[in-house]
């Protein structure tokens, strides 16, 4: 067994291998299959400071290489997540993520506050979500406007944030800038492509908002650009995500710059692909000889 | 991994899959099945047909891309399924019907099995509404009191709700709701089978909702089995 | 047989299907594979004013469901292509665009002023190829370079005028809408998105060029979201691409809103598409009882 | 579409299959193929092995997802090909040598049976190298006066440059390189077969770019064969 170990900041993981938000609940379904305590960590479903019902209609579509889905945010509230899931999260021995989504800037400053009396690891800023119709992605696209959300989000608490960027921004290298100049201990990205799909029978939108978010196979080759891209803009560590599903693509955004990585689409092809994942990385240290993931991160 | 015992054609674009090993089951439940790497990416929700000490079965329609390629397997080929999911239909007693419409029966067949091993089930019929023609009337006699199927027609008409004490059914949920509303304010519990697009099957997506009085329940985990006066139809 | 005619301004296309730049050559490959006068129209390969040699190293590479490519714009120059390609296009009945590049605004010129003395039937601006070192995309990330190089192209030829959009432009709409204030005759979308692989084993970049450009069916969610949003912001029409490789794929587009479609990568897959997709559109608009492509277009 | 007729497996990861039909094709010519629909995107391009009345084969050498997907082929599955493409070897005469490193012998066997009927060769010779152990030296045996065969050295070792008048060589390009450098000065002409990453196969979209002295060539359409002096190594 190598040596996994990884950290961000000052926080560590025993590995890089985190569950992206959305795609792994808090843990608990995942827990019934495999020990989840074996992961570095995870990355609860966006939460929002109320309760949300989410998207009607269609809220997932197949593509070529990838999903496109339209959950809309759908969550107990903060309040909800505290009672029933923090202390499923907090018996586990894994870095607890909590992804806070919002329509105003309002909902996240109270959102933040809240979930900030709690014992979490780090706050997943999400300022990049395209399915909600207020807030969400509109936060990550401009400069300025995610500038003054990281700004005030930063004063409100003390946990580690890490800024969730959208691969739709205008320029993603620049509001990773703007996190790392407003204090953000780190970003990760991307959340999904903005994208769309129509039934030419029906001749009508597949989904009901219009448009969905694209994530999978399909989008890693533009992530790991956009990885790359900011690794080499930013000093603050990166969690890399988009598309990953095997080791490879782990160690492709390891090598681009990665702190560590998510993984969000996978699950839905195998559930166990954590742990897959981990075991290939770890193979892959022992047969080229790489005593830590520093060796390696960043080299291109 | 597993492997494939057979695959059958049966006609009406059905095809029956048997798959070999120990697996587990309740009527009603399902497995997530794909028989390929990457492409399509998401794995298909497959109702358990039938579980015997064999393998497990399945009865499929092919539609797209995904049970398409189910149709290729040929013996000896593998197979990924995780499962069972899903809550199942639930032990009751009384008299209990099954209504199937299209590949809506292929949960029916494990709950025929199961139901009528039930202690206080004292009669089990089944009804299944087919487009084309009849099938699989032989198989589900094994342990239903009467099996009648209803061929180019609507199922519905021929089910009578004050016979039953309970009805399960699967298939379009225009059937299903027709069905409900027949026993609205009358001793029959009907209990349905919803059929959503899933993508983890286990309840951490949330892709899958199903509306219901209580709110939004997950399909892959809380369902697919509801009490039919519950859900809201689309 | 049903009516598959279209118009795009006054340029009047036997069929919407047309084979997209730097896929399909200069045509004379895939003729001698099928009579390519059965497609509605071909775009050359990008050309500039002077030949030029491409890139080195590996040019094309996999992905789950796409290509990237590294060519930058290897071709004969304007010149090279006069001489031995122009007449053998315009022996033919179809559509042609011819599509140019450049490294600077000078050669952009140069090139169009050279092509607009030649029998051509629309000049396709390619402000977005993402391979090459100088000039190509960058003119068509930002609102005011792209201005720029439109208003004087414009200037430059009397020919009808297409500016071909990146995806990767920092407002793909904003472009579009400065393309028709200066007076384009229409856009084309998308082009190839910025996009990078690695090689983990060997620790290496796999393009010389670091980044390279994705096409194929990974993108068409994306790019058919794309060419809606543009469609709903301009008035002027739009060929629009990205990943199609089928007639359903082809039909989304038409219903998102374009005039007709370029198809790329799907050549690679079968060199017969494009008489594929022709087949299913009329076969589509008979089921449909569609007279006219003008009775969905847009639609969505 | 056509159906295969065989697909064997030779051991050392290499394979052999035939495709049943009437194909054209000369020697050192290629089939861009594809058994799958979606996945992987592009097709393979893989050289004649022979031809004959029944139908063409291909030696392939299991090394991704492509190759692997035609290794997993049954008798009377489907396939895809397109071709011939390429220029393929010349037709010579006097004394010609063939030389094959690993799945380089791939288009050597049809080689060297259209080169063995030319009117004016006087002497075929084949020479193989192999990293593991021996293979298919009757099949060559058959239309070469002699056969050799080279386990875990290094082939061009084996090679006197002057016995011949032309040397077809196909495999690694450090080994065609080799031969290129023997022949420097001298009157054998090497030609060698160069192996790039195609997209179109056909000439149109330049991905294929092979550097020779002449400047940019397609290896598909102006190769895979070039005078080996022409070409720059990489
Ligand atoms: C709990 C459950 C049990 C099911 N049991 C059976 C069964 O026993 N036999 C059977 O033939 N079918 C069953 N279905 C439907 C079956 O899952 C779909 O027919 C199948 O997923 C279609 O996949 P495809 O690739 O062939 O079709 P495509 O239409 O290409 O699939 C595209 C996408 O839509 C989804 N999808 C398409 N149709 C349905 C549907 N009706 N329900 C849910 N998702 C769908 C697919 O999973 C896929 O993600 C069940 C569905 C659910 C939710
Ligand atoms: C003209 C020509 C003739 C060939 N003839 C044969 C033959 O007769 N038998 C045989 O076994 N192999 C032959 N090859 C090599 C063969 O095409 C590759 O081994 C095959 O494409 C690998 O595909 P894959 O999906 O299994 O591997 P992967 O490595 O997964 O392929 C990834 C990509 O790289 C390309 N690629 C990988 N290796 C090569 C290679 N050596 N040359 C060109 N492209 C490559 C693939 O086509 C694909 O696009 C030939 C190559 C060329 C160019
Ligand atoms: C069904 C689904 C729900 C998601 N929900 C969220 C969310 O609530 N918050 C968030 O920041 N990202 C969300 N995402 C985005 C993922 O966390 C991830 O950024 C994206 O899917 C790209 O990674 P992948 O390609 O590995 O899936 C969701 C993705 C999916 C597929
Ligand atoms: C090999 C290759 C070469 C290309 N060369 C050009 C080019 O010279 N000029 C240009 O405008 N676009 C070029 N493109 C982009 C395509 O024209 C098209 O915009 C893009 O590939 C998206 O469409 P597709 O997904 O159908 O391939 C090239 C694409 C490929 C794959
Ligand atoms: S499929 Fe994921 S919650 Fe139901
Ligand atoms: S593969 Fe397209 S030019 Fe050679």
């Amino acid at each position: 067994m190598s040596n996994l170990e990884v950290k961000f900041k000052d926080i560590k993981f025993k590995n890089p291998v985190i569950m992206a938000s959305g795609t792994f609940g808090f843990g608990r379904e995942y827990n019934e299959i495999y020990d989840i305590e074996k992961l570095g960590g995870i990355s609860t479903k966006g939460l929002t400071i109320n309760k949300k019902e989410g998207n009607d209609g269609i809220r997932i579509w197949e593509t070529s290489s990838g999903i496109m889905n339209s959950v809309g945010l759908e969550n107990p509230g903060i309040k909800g997540f505290i009672e029933n899931d923090m202390k499923f999260l907090n018996d586990l021995d894994l870095v607890t993520i909590v992804n806070i989504g919002g329509a105003t800037l309002q909902d996240y400053i109270d959102a933040v506050k809240l979930i900030s009396k709690e014992n979490v690891d780090i706050i997943e800023l999400n300022i990049s979500c395209p399915n909600v119709k207020a807030g969400g992605m509109a936060f990550g696209i401009e400069k300025e406007s995610a500038r003054k959300i990281v700004r005030i989000i930063r004063k409100t608490t003390s946990l580690p944030l890490v800024v969730k960027l959208s691969p739709n921004a205008r320029n993603i290298v620049e509001i990773a800038k703007v996190c790392e100049e407003e204090g953000a201990d780190g970003v990760s990205l991307v959340n999904t492509f903005k994208a769309m799909a129509i039934d030419i029978n029906k001749r009508k939108n597949i989904f009901n908002n219009t448009y969905a978010g694209l994530s999978g196979p399909a989008i890693k080759p533009i992530a790991l650009r956009m990885v790359h891209e900011v690794s080499k803009a930013v000093n603050i560590p990166i969690m890399a995500m988009g598309g990953i599903t095997n080791y490879k693509d782990a160690l492709e955004f390891i090598m681009a710059g990665a702190t560590c990585i998510h993984v969000g689409t996978a699950n839905f092809i195998n559930p166990k692909i954590g742990l897959e994942i981990i075991k290939g990385i770890d193979e892959y240290m022992e047969r080229e000889n790489i005593k830590s993931l520093d060796e390696i991160r960043g080299i291109i | 991994m597993a492997k494939i015992i057979s695959n059958k054609y049966l006609g009406q674009d059905i095809h029956v899959m048997k798959i070999e090993g120990n697996f587990k089951g309740e009527m009603g439940q399902f497995y997530m099945v794909r028989s390929w790497d990457n492409y399509p990416v998401l794995s298909r929700p497959l109702s358990i047909h039938d579980i015997d000490d064999e393998g497990i079965s399945f009865l499929y329609r092919v539609v797209g891309d995904g049970t398409k390629n189910f149709s290729k397997l040929e013996v000896n080929d593998e197979i990924k399924l995780e499962g069972p999911y899903g809550n199942g239909f639930p032990k009751v007693e009384g008299k209990v019907l099954l209504v199937g419409g299209g590949m809506g029966v292929a949960p029916l067949y494990l709950t025929a099995k199961r139901v009528s091993k039930l202690e206080d089930v004292e009669k089990l019929d089944v009804f299944m509404g087919f487009r084309e023609k009849e099938m699989l009337k032989g198989e589900y006699e094994k342990y239903a009191d009467n099996v009648h199927i209803n061929v180019g027609g609507i199922i519905t008409d021929d089910v009578d709700v004050d016979k039953y004490d309970y009805i399960f059914t699967c298939g379009p949920e225009i059937m299903m709701e027709k069905l409900v509303k027949m026993a609205k304010g009358k001793d029959t519990k009907v209990y349905v089978s919803i059929e959503k697009r899933m993508a983890c099957g286990i309840g951490a997506c949330l892709v899958c909702t199903c509306k219901t009085k209580d709110g939004n329940k997950k399909t892959c985990k809380d369902g697919p089995v509801f009490l039919g006066e519950d859900v809201f139809y689309e």
